[in-house]
């Protein structure tokens, strides 16, 4: 019954996490913006799940069900892992290509020659 | 254990529009890895079909060469081809 | 139990169809693939959460856990492609430097910064 | 033109629908399929091959022609893409990237590989070798392993991931995958049995017929992983530097 309970809560905590990237993603205005909530949130929510499914598959206890437990506890180390790295060579990439940075429309530079650096346009990217 | 196909309709429904939506996607993008992108996209819907009709093998064997192979190696091929050529 | 999971699932699966709109709408091809990476973990997820439901969740691990592993050479793939392919920039181009914004780029970003290999060089 | 054309494909789809009507549906046991041959292969499979996961039972041991010329196709078309790509000195027309230096930038991502890659390669033997129990098999196991080449090749660099595992060790490697599979065909057929019946294996083994059953389709799998490793791996190496080698993806 209390683990029901703390499965129940581990999971709509995820899933709060998860709408919140998902809101993110699409309404963000900008590229950066949006791989930062990707990167936040969906790996919290990931952990939120997995945990919360190891203890329901704990609850009843034999060998195969720790096996599982073990597995699903790999499964949360290497998305650990591996979901920051890909948030990294994602930015990179972004950043490599040029991707212009959102700037509220009312304070744009009115010196051009200081936004030339980074807005260049995607005319002119040959690849 | 019983397979109930009247309880999980909604998940048959779901993942075959959003297949639907990927597909139509991928023809219709002009850019070439844009399209690379969003069939590695819809070989993760195939792998949630294949899933959850419990063919398990399969779906293994989806999840294996569409989450790591093909995609790469369509993006690897794409550097090398002229997007504008008439052919 | 049961209910609440298929509950679960068909909230997971509608997130999954609002992050699709980025993937299909991004305006450049970084957005698209940051799309299919959250839709990735968001299937790794699910998997395990369709094994509970059937109550064989020790057949479906190790898909999970192949996608765990595997899920992000798509995305680093794609992300060193445009690393390794910077842009060069046109300095005689300077009009059309300074009209770069945003709304420009999701008019024409999706043809032009999706298309690879055409303008290099060939030697 | 064009909408002459949408009506040929509109009636197509229309056609392709009204015969979906007649098909069975799914997980409908009075369907032709599972009342002929799936019957047989659920009862008898485990006491025949000792095997609990019928699939693999069915791919490696009854019918285990058709995964043998999967192979060899598999083989074939890595040796196509190598016959049509592959040149030795830097040709006239390739087309040449500008890539600018990356020195101490990869820091991140060549740790996080560092630390996936053991863990890949262990978890590729393990679905190889498991899969008389579990899903799994040659076929996948051999991709993950391949996909860990490739994945050490993103990361670092062409270079470093052939000088790890070289072009000549995965051609060999290609052949001796399809040559394994074959030669226990032989095998089976030169003491006496039907190529590839693996009962053959009894009399070397020692073992009973049921177990040499077993053992014959672990032997078969590791021979289709060999192979789908390395032309995983050849198809990399050749469709991302463009065929000379020098720099991939």
């Amino acid at each position: 019954m209390i683990i029901d309970i703390l499965v129940i809560t581990m999971m709509i905590t995820g899933l709060v996490f998860f709408t919140g990237t998902t809101v993110g993603i699409i309404r963000f205005p900008d590229f950066y913006t949006r791989v930062h909530a990707a990167g936040k949130g969906d790996t919290l929510s990931t952990v939120m799940f997995l945990g919360a499914m190891s203890l329901y598959i704990l609850r009843d206890f034999s060998g195969e069900s720790l096996l599982t437990f073990i597995k699903l506890i790999l499964i949360v180390l290497y998305i650990f892992i591996a979901s920051p790295t890909a948030t990294h060579a994602i930015i990179d990439a972004g950043y490599e290509f040029r991707v212009p940075y959102w700037t509220r429309p009312s304070d744009k530079p009115s010196n051009e020659d200081d936004a030339t650096d980074i807005n260049k346009t995607m005319e002119d990217i040959s690849i | 254990m019983t397979w109930d196909a009247n309880l999980l309709w909604q998940f048959d429904m779901l993942i075959l529009l959003m297949m639907v939506i990927c597909a139509v996607a991928a023809l219709s993008l002009k850019g070439l890895v844009s399209s690379a992108v969003v069939t590695g996209a819809y070989s993760f819907f195939t792998c949630l079909m294949w899933t959850h009709m419990m063919a398990v093998d399969v779906a293994f064997t989806e999840a294996a060469v569409g989450a790591a192979v093909s995609t790469v190696i369509i993006v690897a091929t794409a550097q090398y081809i002229n997007p504008w050529s008439k052919d | 139990m049961e209910h609440f999971f298929i509950g679960m699932g068909v909230s997971i699966l509608f997130l999954m169809l609002c992050n699709l709109y980025r993937v299909v709408a991004g305006p450049t091809v970084i957005d698209r693939i940051l799309g299919v990476n959250v839709i990735g973990i968001k299937t790794t997820v699910l998997i395990i959460l369709l094994g509970t439901i059937d109550r064989r969740v020790e057949m479906y691990i190790d898909i999970a856990l192949g996608y765990a592993l595997l899920n992000f050479i798509t995305t680093i793939a794609v992300a060193r492609f445009y690393q390794r392919i910077a842009p060069t920039v046109n300095s005689d181009k300077k009009e059309s430097l300074h009209s770069a914004s945003p709304s420009a780029l999701i008019d024409e970003g999706a043809a032009v910064a999706g298309s690879a290999g055409g303008k290099g060089e060939i030697k | 033109m064009k909408p002459f054309a949408r009506i040929i494909l509109f009636l197509c789809a229309v056609m392709m629908l009204t015969a979906t009507v007649d098909l069975p549906d799914w997980a409908d046991p009075g369907s032709p399929a599972s009342t002929h041959l799936s019957p047989g292969f659920i009862e008898q499979g485990y006491h025949e091959t000792a095997t609990p996961n019928v699939v693999t039972a069915v791919l490696a041991d009854y019918r285990s022609y058709d995964t043998l010329f999967e192979s060899v196709v598999v083989f074939a078309a890595s040796l196509v893409v190598m016959l049509v790509l592959r040149r030795t000195s830097t040709g006239t027309s390739r087309i040449k990237h500008f890539r600018p230096k990356r020195e101490g930038r990869d820091t991140i991502l060549r740790g996080a590989a560092q630390s996936i890659i053991p863990v890949m390669q262990i978890f590729a033997l393990y679905v190889l070798f498991h899969g008389h129990y579990s899903p799994g098999g040659g076929f996948q196991g051999g991709v993950i392993f391949g996909a860990s080449f490739i994945l050490l090749s993103l990361c670092y660099s062409l270079k470093f991931a052939m000088q790890r595992f070289k072009e000549k060790m995965v051609l060999i490697c290609c052949a001796c995958g399809a040559l394994l599979y074959a030669g226990i065909g032989a095998v089976c057929l030169a003491m006496g049995w039907n190529f590839l019946g693996y009962a053959g294996l009894a009399g070397l083994l020692g073992v009973t017929d049921v177990m040499a059953r077993s053992h014959g389709i672990l032997a078969v799998e590791a021979g289709v992983g060999i192979t789908v490793m390395a032309v995983m791996v050849s198809l990399y190496y050749d469709l991302a530097s463009g065929g000379d080698m020098e720099e991939g993806l």
